[in-house]
């Protein structure tokens, strides 16, 4: 028979101003092998914790329930104390009153009940419990980073400063990301290659650091300390080790039909190919389909000038099979498609375009050199619409629900630049809020507005109508001064929301990472553990996990690589001892465990058993504690029951089960 | 229940409108092809409802303006319906009594020798009782 | 018969097998019992009839722990249950010698005595080599006679074919048997509302008097110990405790055999309370095939059982409440 | 291909070439348009209130005739498909409207939705395909520059027609491209003309048809087609028919060239 | 909630897994985003660790339904496990309602970390369905209660 304690927590007036706390642990005085029980304002804290560790030593507990907040919160702080009080750390159970109770019922004296049942459910299976002892993992020093943006480079260039070795995976052929398609930065107005390229240089020149572009992860197995990744180098066509980076190849290919990913397809490209002037590696690919040797067999002009020989059309995919200890995701974010609003004729005209394609017409080296004009006539503009909002705030299927959060400040941003070195050109912004949460950035807006004369509207635009002139009709509100607005424009310029790349689902799966309806990737906790993902060794870095700005972006690529250094920095990790087990009595060796394990955890061997008396050598399950990560899948297909969890095993369950439905 | 609170909960049950989902982004105004023939506009609906004021809402020119052609519920962000409110709310004036909006001898003078039937029979769904 | 015990005899003679595994008659002509034979002189009392119906690929556990090989009679649908076994790691393909045994229906006492016919004395037309046509039964009120068909087990009547899924070889003669269509019963369960269905499964249930007979013929149902059995999860036996319990014990048995079960028919045949038994494995065999693609159980020893498997586009359990 | 067929009040009336264009072309092409028995009057605009049942009625009853033929339901008027669209729509997912619909009908066996319902427009892209259309062409209109005018009935609300594209549209443009003819894209091809309230908001009305012939005949268009009456009337009758305004039947019949032999029915 | 049924308390169990459901449970409370307290949660490391067994039993014991949560398919923190879990459950249910027991009192969701506002309104949906049912009569009988 156990001895148990159980602690009823306050939380404050968190759970007592539902439940009656006093009332639980008077309770569980009557539930069988309780012999101790107390409540107290907040069990979690030092006091609250000696208050359980003097119990456990006085009243010689073998078990102890908290009926306080969830288990994700505070049941490994209880765990401690209680091993800090001499206790098997596995001998507590946490009883949900707080999240699972008094946060969501009013009433009293219903909330207490359930507080009860609750409390009654933990006590029947901590009756149950067994001492467990967690084992030992060995820890790969090694990090990956999925995506080198702007977050992969910085989170790389961190580890690796910590003395680390990190793999950067791209898919794309060169790192950089979406800031090196952006023209400049607020809210200082910094030219963003200016920033970024050294940053790029760094990482790629950085002995810690490997690179793999125009590459992606392919399958993802193991756990934390330990994934083994397969990552996917695609066919670049191009020897690395051979080409100088000269450029003739891309001059003389004579397809030169391919829309340019990086100027968002505003202009085109050759079909063998480097992204931008500062890519890096500073190595070509071919890109397949558009290249006339691989479509029809002849032309072969880059392999002839090329003097190094780098070309090489016979090239494979590989398949790099290494080990990590953490994975960082930094895969970033893409505009929303804009075919479900077409109201804002973006379809139809071609000088209604989004924000991201303005950077790239504001750039040098974009389409338009850098001179703002028409995309289709090429005539300089002088009145431009910004629309705000363009798919963000949005609570149908069109759209995001959520706040894009950079849209009002890039506008800010293209409308202070346009005014700045084309002053006779009008600037008009349809706003619903302007949100400017940051430092300097709502003084950002107002010069905007102050100093620059940009015109701010509240209000949405309805419909913008292309006019037989070419000229676009912008329809729109101004809700402060209750009228609709009838403006002719030349350029209309959306700010698109922005979503999660959508490779990110692919994944996230892989990692067996959790994602949120949206796509981004859920962090362990929202407030407390915001660049780690629930699954151990996964940290978050960048737009993957929310929409963000350069400088969080780079904050939070810091904190990931951090989360990363510490675990890298650990020799040996506890394992999760809530593993499988097998007895061998009742195992009839039929092999259907196996066979639903996940994680090959389980294997068969011949062993000499006595089963009450008879001796005979079986076929048995022998189930590897260092690989079971305890999901319990064995557990349902046994058909015996020779197969349990530990910690969650049959009984344990039956038991929660009956103390429920008593 | 005070009769402007039963009204406007009314309201909300004809049109199955929430209004409190509106987050005022005009877009509504924007889209509405009468929104200048109309006093109360098409994204004010929503608060003169959340303010159960509907003697106004029922006594504005804009119950017979809208052209129900549902630009605004197509293009609502916020799947509020503005256009849902006012077929609502003018559904609450011709459900009274002696409250068409369309009578029977002023019929006679609106026709004309082209004009289609399915006028004349939504023109009666949409101002009569 | 005769080709069986010459075949046997020969078997033990050169040492291929240390056993046979078949039939002896028991006290009445219609109950003969699965039997081991060692010697020449045993095989006298060997018999193999219509009424041979038990599936001896259970009784193949244990013989694969004895030295030696064993000969052993299987039915054609006996064979699937051998192949669920190998594939289980349960019986050793090695130690046996497997005849594929032909098969003209198996017969049932209970049907026959339905239709009236009571105080046998002996049967005639139940031989392997007989035509299956006609049955002959002498009783103390003289001889009746009916149609084979119209004794046949149930099983046979939608019999999944005559093909031995495993053997060494084949001795006998078989013939069709099928004239039903396997899921009709299931069906015509399914098309009743639940009012109707409760009753029919409480009427049905509640003459179950936890006998075990089912679980011990049954060849999926071959745990060492059942979780019945065991405390893991506290469901030891507390007969007439809890009437819940025996309804819950065939739920979950069918769900224990649920993708291993071959549809062998034993547990009906056995069940001394007539309780259709096999209604609950074919109601999950049915599913699976409509759900998740048709699947045999024992037709090989390789494939992946279907709740060892799945697929992303597998159907939701909420199709429960929409197939109506 | 059989279909059931619901031609409306204004079809049987003022709009007899809609209707009779149809017919003749329909049969042109294979497909028969089985007319529904004692159909009624849909009401002509969607019940205002989502708490009525009666007047959604008529439609169900036609619905219900489709369903127990086992056709599909096509529709010619605008105002009679959005009706029946989304009237079939309540009576698919809605169950309380369902319910009490059923109980007022006393059918045999309850409706539920299960009609599919689709705009002759629908069948020519999804059924016939514009493809095919194209082949079965006799005069192609080669030349003529036409607008289309889809107004708003058919199109919104989207999520409920699923007939095109709310905002851009293509169907009709495709149509006008399958007969010969060149299509002219203008923006407000999907804006309202006022016709509900032309009746007693003539100027309001006039307005919006004014805006909309205007754009159409900057971007070229020399004519209009539409599939709505209402919009047909409202557009003619507001602008003095500046460009004229057709169904897009009438092109259909002219493509087919069956579009003679039934002139005369059209006139009566 | 049909106040006819005021005497009547359902027993409610819902298995949930401890990375999505249990989590999403977890975000339904700190959004203070209510649903009945009949409801009561057993945390589970993975659906696939619900066996038939507990089902029946917290039916035999007297629960009016239960309901299991896991995280959306494709979606498992153990990869495959959720798989398994659809199919044992739909199995399950489908000879549940063979042998005529109320469909309605089991049922399968998934529900994320994330969705807390989905987590109360599948039990707050899912509540009031075993309110329309009643008591467990039918598995009650089985019992031998009535």
């Amino acid at each position: 028979m156990q001895r148990i304690g159980v602690f009823v927590c306050h939380c404050g007036s968190n759970i007592a101003a539902t439940v009656d706390v006093s009332k639980v642990a008077e309770m569980s005085l009557m539930e069988p092998g309780v012999v101790h029980a107390e409540d107290y304002q907040y069990m979690c804290s030092e006091a609250g914790q000696a208050k359980i560790a003097a119990a456990i030593k006085e009243k010689n507990l073998t078990g102890i329930v908290v009926c306080s907040c969830s288990p994700r919160m505070h049941e490994a702080t209880f765990r401690k104390a209680a091993e800090r009080a001499g206790l098997n750390p596995y001998m507590v159970e946490i009883a949900n009153i707080r999240e699972h109770c008094s946060w969501i019922h009013k009433d009293m004296e219903e909330a207490t009940k359930k507080a009860v049942i609750l409390m009654r459910a933990a006590v029947a299976k901590v009756n149950l419990n067994a001492p467990l002892q967690a084992g030992e993992s060995r820890v790969t020093k090694r990090a990956l980073v999925i995506g080198g943006g702007i977050a992969g480079i910085q989170t790389a260039l961190d580890i690796a400063d910590a003395g680390y070795e990190v793999d950067i995976v791209e898919k794309t052929p060169s790192i950089g990301g979406r800031m090196s398609q952006l023209d400049k930065t607020f809210p200082t107005l910094d030219c963003s290659a200016c920033i970024l390229t050294p940053k790029m240089v760094e990482a790629s020149a950085h002995e810690k650091i490997t690179i793999y572009t125009y590459s992606e992860v392919e399958k993802v197995s193991g756990f934390v300390g330990d994934f083994t990744v397969d990552i996917r180098k695609k066919a670049r066509s191009v020897d690395m080790n051979k080409c100088t980076g000269c450029g003739v190849c891309q001059e003389k290919c004579p397809s030169k039909k391919a829309p340019s990913e990086f100027n968002r397809g505003l202009n085109t490209r050759s079909a063998i190919y480097t992204p931008f002037a500062q890519a890096i590696p500073n190595v070509p690919v071919i890109d397949r389909e558009a290249c006339i040797k691989f479509k029809t067999g002849k032309c072969g002009i880059c392999s002839k000038v090329c003097q190094a020989g780098a070309v090489d059309y016979e090239q494979k995919d590989e398949i790099i099979s290494e080990k990590y200890g953490a994975i960082v995701v930094a895969t970033g974010f893409d505009t929303i498609n804009l075919d479900k609003y077409d109201e804002y004729a973006y379809s139809q005209s071609k000088d209604v375009i989004t924000s991201l394609e303005l950077e790239r017409v504001m750039n040098a080296a974009g389409p338009t050199h850098g001179h703002l004009e028409r995309l289709s006539d090429g005539k300089a503009p002088k009145e431009i619409v910004f629309i705000q909002c363009v798919g963000s705030r949005c609570s149908d299927d069109r759209g995001k629900p959520y706040c894009s959060k950079i849209c009002c400040m890039y506008t800010a941003k293209h409308a202070m630049l346009i005014r700045d070195k084309y002053p006779d050109v009008n600037v008009t912004v349809f706003y619903i809020d302007v949100r400017t949460p940051g430092k300097n950035f709502d003084e950002f807006y107002r010069r905007a507005v102050e100093q620059y004369g940009v015109n701010y509207i509240k209000g949405q635009v309805g419909k913008v109508i292309p006019q037989p002139d070419g000229k676009l009709l912008v329809q729109g509100s101004d809700l402060l001064d209750n009228r609709q607005i009838l403006k002719e424009a030349d350029m209309v310029v959306l700010a698109t929301a922005i979503e999660p790349n959508p490779d990110v689902r692919k994944i996230a799966t892989m990692l067996t990472a959790s994602i949120d309806t949206n796509n981004f990737l859920t962090e362990a906790h929202a407030k407390l553990r915001p660049v780690e993902s629930p699954t151990a060794g996964i940290f978050l870095s960048g737009v993957c996990q929310g929409p963000k700005d350069i400088p969080e972006t780079v904050a939070q690529a810091g904190a990931a690589a951090v989360k990363a250094i510490g675990l890298l920095a650990k020799d040996k990790l506890m394992t999760n001892p809530c593993t499988a087990q097998s007895d061998v009595l009742l195992c009839n060796g039929c092999s259907t465990c196996e066979n639903v394990c996940p994680y090959g955890a389980i294997t068969y061997e011949d062993k000499e058993v006595n089963d009450h008396g008879i001796r005979e050598t079986r076929r048995v399950a022998v189930v590897n504690n260092a690989l079971c990560q305890g999901c319990g899948a064995c557990t349902v297909a046994c058909p015996s029951g020779a197969m349990d969890l530990q910690g969650f095993s049959n009984r344990q369950i039956l038991a929660e089960v009956d103390a429920i439905c008593r | 229940m005070s009769s402007e609170k039963k009204q406007a909960e009314l309201i909300k049950e004809i049109s199955g409108v929430n209004p409190l989902k509106c987050m005022k982004c005009g877009k509504c105004s924007a889209s509405c092809p009468s929104y200048n023939e109309m006093d109360i506009k098409p994204h004010q609906f929503v608060s003169y409802v959340i303010n159960e004021d509907i003697e106004s809402l029922v006594n504005s020119k804009s119950l017979w303006k809208c052209l129900s052609c549902f630009a605004c519920v197509e293009r609502c962000p916020r799947d509020v319906k503005p256009g849902k409110l006012i077929d609502a709310a003018r559904q609450v004036v011709v459900r009274q009594k002696d409250q068409n909006y369309l009578l029977a001898d002023e019929i006679p003078e609106l026709l004309d020798p082209e004009l289609p039937q399915q006028l004349l029979v939504s023109a009666f769904r949409r101002y009569r009782r | 018969m005769q080709e069986l015990i010459n075949r046997a005899k020969e078997l033990l003679a050169d040492g291929t097998v240390a056993r046979v595994l078949g039939w002896k008659a028991g006290d009445l002509p219609y109950n003969p019992e699965p039997a081991y034979f060692e010697t020449e002189e045993d095989l006298k009392d060997f018999v193999y009839n219509g009424f041979c119906g038990a599936n001896l690929s259970k009784y193949m556990i244990e013989a694969s722990k004895l030295e030696g090989k064993t000969m052993v009679c299987l039915k054609p649908c006996d064979t699937y249950s051998f192949n669920q076994l190998i594939k289980e790691h349960r019986v050793d393909r090695e130690k046996a010698y497997i005849v594929g045994v032909g098969c003209k229906g198996k017969l049932d006492i209970e049907r026959i005595k339905k239709q009236g016919i009571k105080g046998i004395e002996s049967i005639e037309g139940a031989e392997i080599t007989d035509e299956a046509d006609t049955l002959k039964i002498q009783t103390i009120y003289g001889e009746k006679s009916i149609s084979y068909a119209d004794g046949m087990l149930e099983r046979c009547h939608v019999c999944k074919g005559k093909d031995h899924m495993i053997f060494d070889e084949q001795i006998g003669e078989s013939k069709e048997t099928k004239d039903a269509e396997r899921f009709d019963e299931v069906a015509k369960i399914e098309a009743m509302s639940p009012e109707e269905k409760f009753a029919y499964f409480r009427s049905e249930l509640s003459k179950c008097i936890r006998c075990n007979a089912c679980r011990n013929a049954c060849p999926a149902c071959s745990c060492r110990k059942c979780v019945f059995d065991s405390n893991k999860f506290d469901s030891s036996q507390k007969a007439n405790v809890d009437s819940f319990e025996e309804k819950m014990f065939h739920i979950i048995r069918a769900f224990h055999v649920a993708g291993r079960c071959t549809d062998c028919g034993e547990c009906s045949r056995v069940c001394p309370q007539g309780i259709p038994l096999h209604l609950f494995n074919r109601k999950f065999i049915k599913d699976i095939d409509e759900l998740y693609g048709e699947y045999q159980a024992g037709a090989d020893t390789d494939s992946k059982a279907p709740l060892t498997n799945y697929t992303f586009e597998d159907a939701e359990p909420s199709i429960v409440g929409k197939r109506g | 291909m059989k279909y059931s067929y619901y031609p409306g009040c204004t079809l049987r009336t003022k709009a007899k070439d809609l209707d009779v264009y149809a017919r003749a072309s329909a049969a042109a092409l294979g497909i028969e348009l089985e007319e529904i028995e004692d159909w009624q009057c849909c009401g002509g605009v969607y019940p205002l209130g989502s708490d009525e049942i009666a007047t959604k009625l008529s439609s169900v009853r036609a619905l219900n005739a489709a369903k127990e033929k086992e056709q599909d339901l096509v529709t010619m008027c605008s105002a009679c498909h959005h009706v029946i669209k989304r009237v079939n729509d309540d009576m698919k997912n809605v169950e309380d409207i369902r319910t009490r619909a059923n109980n007022y009908m006393e059918l045999e066996e309850p409706y539920a939705g299960e009609t599919e319902v689709l705009h002759f427009l629908e069948v020519l892209r999804d059924r016939v395909g514009f493809d095919e259309l194209k082949k079965k062409v006799k005069n192609p209109l080669t030349g003529k520059k036409i607008g289309a005018y889809y107004g708003c009935l058919l199109l919104r609300p989207s999520k409920l027609l699923s007939f095109d594209d709310p905002e851009n549209p293509a169907i009709i443009e495709d149509f006008i491209r399958a007969i010969g003819a060149e299509p002219v894209v203008y923006p407000y091809r999907n804006e309202c003309c006022g016709g509900y309230i032309s009746l007693k908001e003539k100027d309001l009305s006039k307005g919006m048809c004014e805006k909309i012939m205007a754009s159409a005949e900057g971007f070229g268009a020399e004519m209009l087609t539409t599939a709505c009456p209402l919009c047909l009337y409202n557009l003619n009758k507001s602008t003095g028919a500046k460009l004229p305004v057709v169904y897009f039947t009438e092109l259909l019949a002219e493509a087919l060239g069956v579009k003679e032999e039934v002139k005369e029915e059209v006139q009566k | 909630m049909p106040l006819e049924n005021k005497e009547f308390k359902p027993k409610i169990v819902a298995f949930c897994c401890n990375w999505c459901s249990y989590a999403g449970a977890d975000l339904a409370g700190s959004s203070r985003l209510t649903y009945p307290a009949d409801v009561k949660i057993i945390r589970v490391p993975c659906s696939c660790r619900v066996n038939p067994m507990f089902i029946l039993r917290a039916f035999e014991k007297g629960a009016d339904g239960v309901i299991m949560c896991g995280c959306h398919p494709g979606d498992c923190h153990y990869s495959t496990g959720n798989y398994y879990a659809r199919r044992r459950m739909t199995l399950l249910f489908s000879m549940l309602d063979y042998i005529g027991v109320e469909n309605g009192r089991t049922r399968v969701e998934w529900v994320s970390a994330a969705e807390g506002v989905k987590f109360s309104e599948t039990m707050n949906s899912f509540v009031e369905k075993i309110y329309s049912l009643g008591e467990n009569v039918r598995l009650g009988d089985l019992r031998c209660k009535s």
